[in-house]
């Protein structure tokens, strides 16, 4: 027998859960305190909403929430690496991601109060909405690196999926299709261990998910994605990479869901207590801020201005979402093409005549 | 006897099977420990092992084409669409396979199959959570498509469903999940997989719905009954095959009928069963049959998306027109 | 002029709008340098490049996916499904994305793309190489599916599908591929995507139908007029939207109505309409609205396919019924 | 960064193009020549079978053929390293499995004949039938594999796909199952270079396809499938893991396609006729002649007696295909449910109704 092919995932990580820097090679960014400081910022910021976010389920002013409890790192460093003409085809709870390059608060709260019009976000008009058919969103965006590929331009697109959905087949069919056309574009893995109550261990028997990349020949590794800046330097190169013209690459960020998988989950059915609490000793925020603090950069004052401003910021964004105007009737056709098409215009002047009924 | 609600009708007859067949085990995702999204699934898992209600990775193409291998060997898995909405990577498996296997090697190998889904809108859900997509499945051969609309035909007929030598969809529409108790007793009595409910008697107008909308399309019945209207209610319950039969014969007594259905309209099972009224039930009709169904748009999110079902309003505004006529 | 068959009518539209376009790419199996199973995309990747007629893997699900966000990103592509009976893996990314991606952003990303798939039986071809299951994504809000049955509408249609700004089915009755030549003008004018064809005018029956089974209509029709009877021959072309005032029209005129459909009868196209005339068109009618349909089994291996599809004899049979009643 | 998981992809040959042995392991079954004649004398039968069977096709006696020639080892060599027990799950031209399993040549014709009954076989009746949609048969080997492993029998399920097939989900799902369940089967890929028109460099720019197999950290090989002997042992050692209980194996075999696709395809359109010329050299059925004729175990005379026999079985297996009772017009009707539904029961009569009519 002779060895046609060998394979390495590697694991990269530069701040341990202590908040010390470890290994012997330091990224630029690790100085870079300016860069960390906001970054810390937006997380606080993004954990501020969610828990608000959850509030207003709670409260019957929202629907179902998916919470990023804990993902803040691998989110907000995702985007932090990503230029604005860069692609991002998100799952459903990347919220940092989406703040960092511009979606309002408000917003994600008026996709998930029930209205379309929360996906016609700001931001990057280009990157895609939340998308809930588990995987789907990784063939958007190969077929966005491929448009830009073909287009010769400078670009590269970017999908998220979790440690559930890298089982499906849109995500393993995204990573060969990044093979064979060697596509500009980054395909995240967040595996923040379950996939509602289903447990990282049932997918795959596999060492890791990472190495589903080997399978298109694809560069793979795993990061902390607790880690900002293991997160921000593996997509930033990985991204770099893409734009070079040298192919697609795939990162499995190591995590956890700290929240249940929704606010329709109750994860203490399934998941042992003890899970959760070790957990909780490795999350992003906690680490950040030791670093800071231990770099000099940060203390309680500061910390304490940062809630406040934080929670007021939410707040309006709050406030933004209720005040919305409600949606017309008539949305529901009006979008569904560019032009009516002739049998619709019957159903959508009835729909008209009942809300008329209805309200009068 | 226990009064229960449908989901825990469905939970009784599932239970019901694996404890009488050890060739039936379930498998979907989260069915396992935690019961499923809906609780269909609750405590099997912990009663039967983990062996037999199986929690699966994400994947629900794998899902189908697994329960389709398995059920070719002998096994008769139920699978578990966590919601209609993600159904669709099944259907390569369903449509080539499910549906085939026994036609294709002339009953050599069968498929013994069901696959269940929660389906319909109305609950808040977040998108692709609403979906009620049952005329796709009807259009094809070689599957049944199954809706119960009360707890006792959910028992009766998932029973019936999971004994069927052939492959079953069961569509459960989750927003009556919980709508109503009945007393259902555990007796493994099936229910036919052919046969439409009179749910009502009635002379003047036949409503013909199937699922959730029974809901709505009973308190119009309601209504019209307090107007002095006299109205016979079906609950067409098996989709496919469809019992035309059942309702021919009111429309030969009403000679109206008006079809409620929460899908879209276009190429719908309300469709399916105007064409036949307009066949074999022309010379009954007195007045067009009209269908009071979704509009042809994507369900809405939840903040409009029950202007987008069928309503009480909705209907008693179609029947009076059809009334109207003399 | 030149004269063509239809399926050179799909390669010369596809060349207009490559020609015309630089953002339509065409991708699928077999598309590139083979020109695809069929030869529609012949000698496009020699003329246009490998950069503009792409080979992919060897997967729909993937190839719909691509084609999504490809069209998101202000692409227009043109997928081609091999085959009918393997579009199934693409229904996820087609009902879940290419049909609601506008709505779902209120009007921010669209999906201009086309899907091409030959469809239909009756090529003596292998198992699953014969689906026509149009109904099920008729049934889907947010696509448009269309199908031409002679060289010149498969020309113009399949233009105004490849500049409409929303998805578009486009099936192509393979059978019908090589029947007839037409003269067909490469001008790039375009057919409207909401209308249909009134193919022989009469005043005894109105026949209806579309794709491969015109062939057989329009025989038929021919049989009929020897025999006296006044045929009106209906080409649907679009089956959604349906332009359902033309056969309204029609109806009205003839009081009689017979509907021919490949596919299996349960919850087809065939049905919609025949819903639709029991609803508004009900006192036109002067006799049962019939449906000749193939039967609510498999399509069979081709031994047996004529007989599963309906014959110029099965149409006259039910159009004498029809004619019939007085 | 520190490494946490290392893939080999091997390669395995014995029998060189030239029909030597090379390598320093020589497997038992080299010598055991009475078994490697016979599998011999079922290559050369599957071949002229092949032949005769695009003949039919173009004389117009049956319907689009897809031929097997130049597959005959690896397909033979499924065939023999299986126990009738096991599970075969084809694609739809592995008729050298198939005639090893008891499946007839003229079930084969029937089949591509027009004729559901080809596919009521012969041989185990718990095999699947030929399957057209790519890739799908993958998942019912793992269905059948779990089957097994639920009631703790020692049987295992062979899935086969092409290169083009590796690139589908349902492939690359099946892999994720036998990962997740551990089950006793084996993926075989038939890399032959082709999927029409599609070249293989297109499917992927992975080094191997047996890679694929890394994504679910299954054991993945590649075996040179023209050389009978490195298939069979190949596919035996993977089966007897697989009832171990020790899960599941992805083995790629790489062939030549030297036909055209199928008959309904012109290889020349797309393959250039040089790449055609070399696969021949490499082919499986000269190489075990050579092998079998350097150890003094074959010889002209035994050869021109095989031609013989090989063509009269074929013969005779198309005279019973060309004679078989012509199907029912009920047949259509009476195989697609247990007991026919009520509303199909009117259209079963009226076909009936209009054959008559159509005979008298
Ligand atoms: C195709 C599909 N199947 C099922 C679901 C229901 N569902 C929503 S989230 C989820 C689990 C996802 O887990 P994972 O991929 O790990 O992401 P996470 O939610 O943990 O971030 C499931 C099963 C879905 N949205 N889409
Ligand atoms: C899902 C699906 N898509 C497309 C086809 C059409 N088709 C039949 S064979 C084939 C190529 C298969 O190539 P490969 O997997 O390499 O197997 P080979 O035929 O070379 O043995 C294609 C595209 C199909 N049968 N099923
Ligand atoms: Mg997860
Ligand atoms: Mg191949």
């Amino acid at each position: 027998m002779t060895t046609v092919a060998s394979f390495d995932i590697n694991y990269l990580q530069y701040l341990s859960p202590n908040g010390d820097l470890v290994g012997d090679r330091k990224p630029s960014i690790a100085s870079n305190f300016e860069h960390l400081k906001s970054i810390y910022e937006l997380m606080v910021l993004t954990r501020t909403f969610d828990a608000k976010a959850v509030a207003l389920q709670r409260t019957g002013k929202m629907g179902t929430y998916a919470s990023c409890l804990g993902h803040e790192a691998v989110h907000i460093g995702i985007g932090a690496a990503m230029e604005e003409s860069d692609v991002f085809a998100p799952m459903y709870r990347e919220y940092g991601t989406q703040f960092y390059r511009g979606v309002k608060m408000s917003e994600v709260l008026q996709y998930w109060g029930g209205d379309e019009r929360g996906s016609n976000f700001s931001g990057p008009q280009h990157d895609f909405p939340w998308c809930v058919p588990i995987a789907t969103q990784c063939m958007h965006a190969a077929g966005a690196a491929l448009s830009f590929k073909l287009r010769g331009e400078q670009r590269a697109a970017v999908s998220v999926v979790g440690d559930g959905g890298s089982s499906k087949g849109d995500f393993l069919e995204a990573i060969n299709a990044a093979s064979a056309f060697q596509l500009p574009m980054v395909l995240m893995i967040v595996n923040n261990q379950w996939a509602i109550s289903v447990p990282r261990k049932k997918q795959s028997a596999g060492r890791t998910l990472a190495q589903k990349g080997v399978a298109g020949g694809l560069p793979s590794i795993q990061v902390d994605g607790n880690d900002y800046i293991a997160v921000y330097t593996a997509v930033k190169s990985a991204l770099k990479r893409a734009k070079e013209g040298k192919g697609a690459s795939v990162i499995e960020a190591i995590t956890y869901r700290l929240s249940d998988h929704t606010t329709a989950d109750d994860a203490s059915r399934y998941r042992p207590d003890d899970e959760l609490d070790n957990a909780k000793e490795f999350e992003p925020i906690k680490r950040m801020r030791k670093y800071l603090t231990s770099q000099g950069q940060w203390n309680e004052q500061l910390e304490n201005q940062l809630l406040e401003t934080c929670k007021k910021e939410v707040e309006a964004a709050v406030q933004e979402y209720l005040n919305a105007e409600p949606p017309q009737v008539t949305d529901m056709f009006d979008y569904m093409y560019a032009e009516l098409p002739h049998d619709l215009e019957a159903q959508r002047r009835y729909a008209i005549e009942m809300e008329e009924k209805s309200n009068g | 006897m226990a009064k229960v609600t449908m989901v825990e009708a469905v939970t009784m007859a599932l239970a019901h099977e694996l404890k009488n067949d050890k060739d039936v085990v379930i498998l979907g995702e989260d069915v396992g420990i935690n019961g499923g999204v809906f609780r269909a699934t609750n405590g099997l898992a912990q009663t039967f092992g983990e062996d037999r209600v199986i929690d699966t990775p994400l994947a629900e193409a794998m899902i189908a084409g697994l329960t389709v291998g398995m059920a070719t060997q002998g096994m008769k898995p139920i699978a578990e669409a966590q919601f209609m909405g993600f159904i669709y990577p099944m259907v390569e498996q369903i449509i080539c396979h499910a549906a085939r296997f026994r036609n294709r090697t002339r009953g050599r190998l069968t498929c013994p199959l069901v696959i269940r889904a929660p389906y319909g809108g109305g609950i808040h859900a977040p998108e692709h959570h609403s979906e009620s997509t049952e005329a796709m499945f009807a259009h094809m051969p070689g599957i049944r498509v199954v809706i119960p609309s009360s707890p006792s035909r959910a028992y009766g007929l998932l029973l019936a469903a999971i004994r069927n030598p052939d492959p079953v969809l069961f569509l459960e529409p989750k927003r009556v999940y919980h709508l109503n108790k009945e007393e259902v007793e555990d007796d493994g009595e099936e229910y036919p997989l052919d046969m439409c409910y009179v749910l009502r008697e009635g002379t003047d107008v036949t409503l013909v719905s199937w699922g959730a909308m029974m809901k709505e399309t009973l308190e119009a019945a309601d209504k019209l009954e307090a107007q002095g209207v006299s109205v016979e209610v079906i609950d067409v319950a098996t989709i496919s095959p469809l019992d035309m039969d059942t309702i021919h014969e009111s429309v030969a007594k009403t000679g109206r009928c008006v079809i409620v259905q929460e899908a879209a309209r276009h190429c719908g099972v309300a469709s399916e069963i105007a064409a036949n009224l307009a066949d074999q039930g022309l010379y009954d009709l007195h007045a067009p049959v009209k269908r009071v169904t979704g509009y042809d748009t994507v369900m809405p999110l939840f903040k409009m998306e029950m202007k987008y079902m069928p309503s009480t309003a909705r209907i008693l505004d179609t029947v009076n027109k059809v009334l109207e006529v003399s």
